[in-house]
């Protein structure tokens, strides 16, 4: 920018030209604030979605811009929640993504202090391994009485309150094909 | 009414629509031990002590009764009111606080002589079969052939000794609100008040909503607190109206939805029970048994065959019964708290959780942890790293030298976890709406869905065991397991439309069900969940609607979908007289319209909708037929709803006081102390401080509750790994009044510690009047009130109030009393290290710590 | 003080009647619209002005709106200790607090009607008691000393009426630090700049809400044309009245006082939620601050002068 | 209200017992009248840091003594003339150092310049220091080399009329601010601060000079010096005693006996025996420092009145009171 230009920018010459003679209004405000726009405003998506926390299950407004989430605020069209959010629904875009948040998969061998890596198909691999014979250990064809119990009481299941439905479908399907029944979530009642 | 629950504080944007009501001049009240969040925007707060509610709702019962302020019309036509009950029945009044049958020995009740009067065999037999039934399974084999949907033995006058009515009346007379105030430590006036306020809003003009939480639900009695809120609703008549009904506030974003489609032991998708070893050795006996012929439990063989085709597809066929013999049989209790002692004893080896925290978030810390500590593997799937999976390194049992890393073979795999926003998907919320959620972004690195770990992990098993001859594996190898990926996300992840596509089920056509009335039992349809058809009826994501509030009408029914039907309230036809016309004007919802001949109104009518209101059932009809046009609660065997529970309940038919498992007092009722059939673990690891009228109470003084703050989420995985909530709620801390804090001396913004049996926990001080003491039986009581959210991971870190809590169930639902135990309270910090150690010993000594009390269980 | 009104380039009523005390709608002054110095210079651009209305009574003290500004606008956390004061652990409003929320425990008589829906009617025997709770904010001044003094024109008056920070143009002076009467502006650590409550300007500017007010689940924070909400808030303050809430009123709602661009309704003195009973327009009394400097610089031409009367050596 | 309840004074222990490791009591008694958010100021403290009170004090001691330098060049001084002269460019070259580096961003001092703000003290008072720093640089440099003398002359005359405009602003720069012990004395302060500007700008000149060239500087210090005192009692009082109570307390409280001591006995040194070079010499020094110190008694003062809510809420309930009444 030549000083051609800076000069009518600045502000004390706008003041001169009139219109706001004390500096407290337009002629004080930078090029930056008159081009402010919200950084929602250049989303590329806007994804309508449902708050994770607890079973209000208030609407939300996910804005996607290249990939990344640059906001989730609530969904005015929601009957439930009319766009308000707790707290809690408010701070989703800091949860999800949290400086806490994992992305690589963790394992730790008896008896070891440390973490280690392992590469996430291997680790699908070896837990399927560990259910399977664990199953073969445990498995009851029959009770003592000779009843029909054909199930394992060698491992268990606990989640499912914060998963979505088709995931504990899923879970209960395959578990109970399984033969095994201890599948249990945080919901008792 | 918002009992049982802190409603603004939990769910702030629900509250929303009390704060609308009360600013239209609706009277809200808060009974709560802690003056609340809630409490601040009641218009009357009503302080009780912890685990009393059922003596504050018997004494309403009471006060409705005696003062004949219940609502006649509805109580004589939709309740079970009139129906004589079997004359071997005692009720707990005659017996010290014991009903009929109940067996010492056992430490549980036979529930033969509970049944309506005519019809005994039928209904105990389904009961004894069940070897424990559950309160997802209250829909039990009730009823028989009822004639023209009506109970044998009825008395429309409400005269008859033994009708429901009389012993409803007998049952709760002692409930007078001296002896409500003497309990719950609410006084008199307050009390009275409450009843007015309750009573003037219920009946044809007005009507009353009680919501709770688990404030009701995690006691030894919470099935039976529902029960007696159930009880006072039925009575004036807000049951299935517009405004009324008890509404559970849960706290998960899908929990509904994980009891609906359950990750729970005793029960199917739809609330089909599990079938039990000895009592179900064919469909054909497993659908006699647990279904009634009458009412819509009248098609569960339809439900069940559905359900079967739905997991076993092709495999399953009317020959081999549906694959009903691949189902595994119960035995007893396998909820998680039994498995978790059978992780510690060694017989439970695996563990897969997801996105759940035991470590910080189940009573009993310790044990939860030591039962971690002693498996072959763990599966832990999570979006951050929580304490369920690094007990190992950094549990409280590391730092006091109990546990050391090298000791512990448990071999531990932590999988990262997508987030809400990064698979797709549908919650069920606390009104039984299914909203569905669109995906916005992909999972980063190994982030990924459940969904997508229970599908690629099905298949890897199933690639392993393929070829198997061993008759185990056959249910496996059966599984329709084949769900379209999508390839262009690049990780494989399965289309969730196309499982709940499944859910939905479809005709022989392979067509979307249009509803549950089309399931079939000959095997031409398939269901994964019956309550759930519909759901994707026309091919349509019916969850994913989403037209604005500002479109529809103010049930706005077209956004999202609920079960049943996208019914939003159900037993709707309770909101019309039994003529079918609406009991007035202003509470207008559904009603029988003559000109049409067929029900209408706002909502999806919750009844056939042309069964006219005096269709009477014909003899031979059955399932939904068999319900007369005059009764609204169709899932019940007689169409009614239930004061007297004659069969589903294993604690009684009808709720009374009880102590909880650890409290200061004796019961100032019955000589019977605490709820005789709760469900305990007598063992070392889980010992229960003395209650009152035993040795050793005086150590154990206060009454101890936990709870949750807006700021925070559960175990604190959601919230204690953002830093916006963290810096809101940055530390644990205790509250109790300045009576408390000034009797053992702590300061306000200093340490306490806090003991009891099971551990010592220190927290920091909140002196307020916000936790006045109450008067209970003669003597002041001091809460100490504790947040449990906060564990050794996280943004901010701090011991976890869960340590401190016992493992004591309910009988029905096998839910845990974590909103009421006692302790110790001092000042300072606890203990560190080893130290600790002795210091909780050295209260169990001076206790006496029991696992005794054994046969305190059975009524001593 | 008694000057405060006298003054004669005082602007009507800055530190004049204080419309703390004088409750709106029970003797209902027609708040006349004011367009604040600044606002005008947007000939054509400028916009109704907008402000908040806080409606503390049905307040539950959630802190959604802390949690949505930081998510909006990216304000740092502190994470810091429990204080001590009831579930306040945020302390004020700061350069990192825009929105704050304050928790008031008192013991003190409750008697109000339910249809007020306040409070807890009082039952003999029962404890009176009472939590109030507060979501404070920036109150965007129709006189803003903040903006007065800003020496680089960082700080100014925008279509919207409302007062914003620009941090691509503050030098981190210090001066609206303490100028500002309710203590809202302050220096970020290690920033070296001032930030506060913009009311979203960026979000105004495409027609949202601000995500305070939108996120508020029980609509406490509530926002639109300051005129409208000053009608709603005499309406709301004058049923609480009627229903027996001696306590209620409101707080920089009338220009005849010390004018706001976000006003609260009130349970108890403005002091007892941090805020000053009567505040003032310290800058706009030219005549008292540059009056006796113009004299006390003539003294001085004096006062040399004087020196030299006794001779130049 | 009957029956009232201050939760504050119980909670305030974490509050004022600092660390909450719980040393506030229980319950401590309950303070009466001046009610509170758990005894959290209503204001924030300023943030601005040592640079500021110099610089008060530096562009103070400039603007007079480029006003004394236009006097004795009048009354044929060129010696007392020239000395103070440099004493003003010393504090115009100093002032803006000072100034900028108290900004929390530095490099954006120039945005000071941006605007033209009448209503902003601190912008006017940074046009009128360049102005003055470019007017007093030049007349120096003119005087020095011996060169343009008529426009040498001129920016004398101009650095003279600017110079008590420099010396007074900063007291309307800190007395437009909220912090009451500053606002309420916006009347008597500029004459405090143009009184010790004068006493100082004297006792730098008397310094300089030799004693038989510096006679009207001697006079102008203890004249100067003597009012200066009188006015700082005169402001304590006119605030009243709860709005002066900072300059009894803590750190104010001390730098302000500390000034009074050290300027009256400047003073007096300066009056008895300023013929002498050292005892000048000595007694500029006792004002100069006294100046500095009374300068930074008010800067502190300006801190603690609001850290305190009491000073905000107090008058300010009062006013309402009177307006009641009336």
């Amino acid at each position: 920018m030549g000083i051609r230009d800076l000069i009518p920018s600045w502000p004390v010459m706008q003041q001169l030209r009139g219109g706001d003679r004390l500096a407290l209004g337009k002629a004080a405000r930078s090029s930056r604030q008159a081009e402010l726009k919200p950084r929602t405003a250049g989303a590329d998506e806007v994804v309508k979605s449902i708050c994770p926390y607890c079973a209000v299950g208030c609407g939300q407004r996910v804005y996607v811009k290249d990939g990344e989430i640059t906001q989730i605020e609530g969904d005015p069209d929601s009957p439930i929640s009319r766009g308000r959010l707790c707290p809690k629904g408010a701070a989703s875009r800091n949860f999800v993504q949290s400086p806490l948040r994992e992305y690589r998969v963790k394992y730790r061998r008896p008896h070891a202090t440390e973490w280690e890596e392992l590469d996430l198909d291997t680790a699908l691999d070896m837990i399927a391994d560990r259910v399977i014979k664990t199953r073969g250990e445990t498995w009851e064809d029959e009770d003592e009485e000779g009843r029909h119990l054909h199930r394992t009481l060698g491992f268990a299941h606990l989640g499912g309150a914060t998963l979505d439905n088709e995931e504990n479908y899923l879970i209960k399907k395959f578990f109970t094909a399984m033969g095994a029944i201890q599948i249990e979530n945080q919901a008792r009642i | 009414m918002d009992i049982g629950s802190n409603m603004a504080e939990n769910h702030p944007v629900g509250f929303q629509w009390v704060m609308e009501a009360r600013m239209r001049g609706a009277t809200v009240i808060h009974v709560d031990p802690r003056y609340t969040r809630t409490s601040a925007v009641s218009n009357m707060h009503v302080p009780i002590r912890a685990g009393t509610d059922i003596a504050f709702l018997g004494g309403m019962i009471n006060y409705i009764l005696e003062n004949d302020k219940y609502f006649e019309e509805y109580v004589k036509a939709y309740t079970n009111a009139p129906v004589i009950i079997s004359e071997e029945f005692r009720d707990a009044e005659d017996a010290g606080g014991l009903f009929s049958g109940w067996d010492p020995e056992s430490g549980s009740y036979d529930t033969e002589t509970w049944q309506y009067a005519g019809m005994e065999a039928q209904g105990a037999s389904g009961q004894r079969e069940q070897g424990g039934a559950t309160g997802e399974q209250a829909h039990y084999a009730q009823g028989g052939d009822l004639e023209q949907g009506m109970p044998p033995e009825r008395d429309e006058t409400l005269e008859h000794p033994r009708c429901v009515f009389q012993i409803l009346k007998k049952h709760y007379r002692r409930y007078t609100p001296e002896k409500v105030e003497e309990i719950t430590g609410i006084s008199r006036d307050l009390f009275l008040k409450v009843c007015e306020k309750v009573c003037e809003n219920s009946g044809r003009e007005r009507t009353t909503s009680f919501a709770y939480a688990v404030g009701w639900t995690q006691h030894t009695v919470g099935v039976q607190n529902i029960r007696a809120a159930a009880i006072v609703q039925l009575l004036l008549g807000n049951i299935g109206r517009p405004g009324g009904g008890i509404m559970a506030l849960r706290g998960h974003a899908s929990i509904q939805g994980s009891t609906d489609i359950p990750t729970l032991f005793n029960i199917l998708p739809g609330y089909i029970p599990m079938p039990h070893a000895h009592a179900h050795q064919n469909l054909t006996t497993f659908v006699e048994r647990n279904a009634a012929p009458s009412g819509y439990w009248g098609n569960m063989k339809a439900y069940t065959v559905s359900l079967l085709k739905a997991y076993w597809g092709e495999a399953a066929t009317a020959e081999n019964d549906y694959c009903f013999d691949h189902l595994p049989r119960l035995t007893g209790d396998h909820s998680i708290y039994p498995a978790i002692m059978g992780m510690v004893d060694g017989w439970c080896k695996g563990f897969f959780v997801m996105g759940q925290n035991p470590a910080v978030g189940a009573a009993n810390g310790k044990l939860q942890r030591l039962a971690l500590a002693n498996l072959d593997w763990l599966v832990v799937r999570d979006l951050v790293e929580t304490e369920t999976a690094s007990f190992w390194y950094d549990g409280p049992e590391i730092e006091t030298g109990e546990l050391r890393p090298e000791d512990i073979g448990t071999e531990v795999f932590f999988l990262p976890a997508a987030s809400h926003v990064e698979k797709e998907g549908s919650f069920t919320n606390t009104q039984r709406l299914l909203q569905w959620r669109n995906k916005a972004v992909e999972p980063e690195g190994d982030c990924r869905s459940e969904l997508w770990f229970m599908y690629h992990l099905g298949n890897k098993v199933r690639e392993k065991l393929a070829g198997s001859e061993d008759p185990k594996d056959r249910a496996v190898l059966d599984l329709a397991w084949d769900y379209p990926v999508d390839e262009e996300a690049g990780v494989d992840e399965p289309d969730a439309h196309s499982v709940l596509r499944e859910i939905n089920g479809w005709d022989a056509e392979n067509n979307a069900l249009p509803g549950y009335t089309s399931l079939k039992d000959d095997g031409s349809t398939s269901c994964g969940c019956w309550i759930y058809c519909g759901v994707y009826a026309d091919e349509v994501n019916q969850a994913n609607r989403r037209k604005p509030a500002s479109e529809q009408s103010w049930v706005a029914p077209e956004w999202a979908w609920a079960w049943p039907m996208n019914r939003r309230i159900i037993y709707n036809r309770a909101s019309a007289d039994p003529e079918g016309k609406p009991w007035s004007e202003r509470k207008k919802y559904v009603w029988w319209d003559e000109e049409q001949e067929q029900w209408t109104g706002h909502d999806v009518p919750d009844i056939q909708a042309t069964k006219r209101p005096d269709y009477v059932p014909p003899d031979d009809a059955t399932a939904e037929d068999a319900i007369r046009g005059d009764r609204p609660f169709i899932m019940q065997a007689d169409g009614t709803g239930w004061l007297y529970v004659p069969a589903g309940l294993t604690d009684g038919p009808l709720p009374t006081h009880y102590e909880p498992e650890e409290s200061p007092f004796e019961n100032a009722l019955y000589g019977q102390r605490a709820n005789p059939a709760r469900q305990r673990f007598l063992r070392d690891d889980n010992p229960y401080n003395p209650s009152g009228g035993q040795p050793g109470v005086e150590v154990f003084p206060y009454v101890l509750s936990t709870y949750r703050l807006t700021e925070h989420h559960t175990a604190g995985g959601m919230s204690r790994s953002t830093e916006h909530l963290s810096e809101l709620m940055p530390e644990m801390f205790c509250e109790v009044s300045p009576e408390l804090a000034e009797k053992v001396g702590l300061n306000n913004g200093g340490w306490a510690t806090i003991v009891t049996t099971r551990a010592a926990i220190e927290a920091r001080v909140l002196v307020t009047d916000r936790l006045a003491p109450l008067k209970v039986q003669g003597e002041e009581t001091y809460l100490v009130g504790m947040p449990y959210h906060w564990g050794s991971k996280g943004v901010v870190k701090g011991d976890s109030a869960n340590d401190l809590i016992g493992l004591s169930l309910d009988p029905n639902v096998h839910i845990g009393e974590y909103k009421v135990a006692t302790c110790d309270i001092r000042p300072g910090r606890r203990p560190r290290g080893p130290a600790l150690v002795e210091f909780v010993e050295d209260y169990r000594r001076r206790a006496g710590a029991r696992r005794v009390g054994v046969n305190e269980g059975g009524g001593s | 003080m008694s000057e405060a009104t006298g003054e004669a380039n005082v602007i009507p009523g800055s530190g004049g009647v204080s419309d703390a005390f004088n409750i709106e709608g029970r003797d209902v002054p027609e708040s006349r619209p004011v367009i604040p110095l600044g606002q005008k210079t947007y000939d054509g651009e400028e916009q109704p002005r907008m402000g908040f209305f806080t409606d503390t009574t049905v307040c539950i003290g959630c802190k959604a709106c802390q949690v949505a500004c930081k998510e909006w606008n990216e304000v740092p956390d502190t994470i810091g200790e429990l204080t001590g004061t009831s579930y306040d652990n945020t302390g004020a409003l700061g350069a990192d607090n825009w929105r704050h929320v304050a928790f008031i425990e008192q013991r003190k008589e409750v008697f109000v009607q339910q249809e007020a829906g306040l409070g807890t009617p009082a039952v003999e025997g029962e404890p009176d008691f009472r939590w109030l709770m507060s979501s404070d904010v920036c109150k965007h001044c129709t006189e803003a000393p903040c903006l007065d003094v800003c020496p680089t024109g960082s700080l100014f008056r925008t279509e919207f009426g409302t007062v914003v920070v620009q941090e691509d143009i503050c030098n981190g002076c210090g001066y609206c630090v303490p100028a500002c009467p309710f203590g809202v502006l302050d220096r970020r650590e290690g920033d070296g700049r001032v930030w506060k409550c913009t009311m979203c300007y960026d979000r105004q500017k495409d027609g949202m809400e601000p995500a305070c007010a939108q996120a508020c689940p029980t609509d406490s924070i509530q926002y639109g044309p300051l005129e409208e909400l000053r009608e709603k808030a005499n309406g709301r303050l004058e049923m609480l009245v009627e229903a027996g809430a001696e306590d209620a009123r409101l707080y920089g709602a009338n220009e005849q006082g010390y004018g706001m661009g976000a006003f609260f309704l009130l349970l108890d003195d403005p002091e007892v939620y941090r805020l000053p009973p009567d505040p003032e327009v310290v800058s706009r009394r030219f005549a008292s601050l540059w009056g006796s400097a113009a004299v006390a610089a003539g003294a001085m031409i004096a006062g040399v002068a004087a020196a030299f009367v006794g001779g130049s050596r | 209200m009957s029956g009232r309840y201050e939760p504050q004074p119980q909670l305030a222990g974490s509050e004022q017992g600092g660390s909450p490791d719980g040393r506030g009591a229980v319950r401590m008694v309950p303070e009466e009248e001046v009610r509170s958010y758990y005894g959290r100021p209503v204001l924030k403290e300023p943030v601005w840091t040592w640079e500021v009170p110099l610089y008060l004090f530096a562009g103070g001691m400039a603007g007079g003594s480029s006003l004394l330098s236009l006097a004795a060049r009048a009354g044929g001084n060129h010696t007392l003339a020239r000395r103070a002269l440099l004493v003003a460019l010393g504090g115009a070259t100093a002032s803006p150092v000072l100034l900028v580096s108290d900004l929390g961003r530095p490099e954006r001092f120039y945005e000071m310049l941006r605007v033209f703000k009448p209503t902003s003290p601190m912008n006017l008072g940074t046009w009128v220091l360049s102005a003055f720093g470019a007017t007093t640089g030049a007349a120096v440099a003119g005087d020095i080399l011996g060169i343009f003398p008529r426009a040498t002359r001129l920016s004398e005359v101009a650095s003279a009329v600017l110079g008590p405009a420099l010396s007074t602003y900063t007291a309307v720069l800190i007395s437009d601010t909220s912090v009451p012990v500053w606002h309420a004395a916006r009347r008597e302060l500029p004459f405090v601060f143009a009184a010790s500007s004068m006493a100082s700008a004297g006792a730098a000149a008397a310094i300089l000079t030799s004693p038989e060239d510096a006679a009207p500087a001697r006079r102008l210090t203890v004249g100067a010096a003597l009012v200066e005192l009188g006015l700082t009692e005169v402001m304590k009082r006119r605030l009243g005693d709860l709005v002066a109570e900072p300059y009894e307390r803590e750190e104010a409280g001390r730098l302000d006996k500390l000034s009074k001591s050290s300027t009256t006995v400047g003073a007096a040194l300066m009056a008895l025996a300023g013929r002498r070079r050292p005892a000048a010499v000595a007694g500029g020094a006792l004002i100069l420092a006294g100046a500095v110190l009374e300068r930074w008694a008010v800067f502190r003062a300006g801190f603690q009145s609001a850290r305190d809510p009491k000073y905000t809420v107090v008058p300010q309930r009062e006013r309402l009171r009177d307006r009641e009444g009336a």
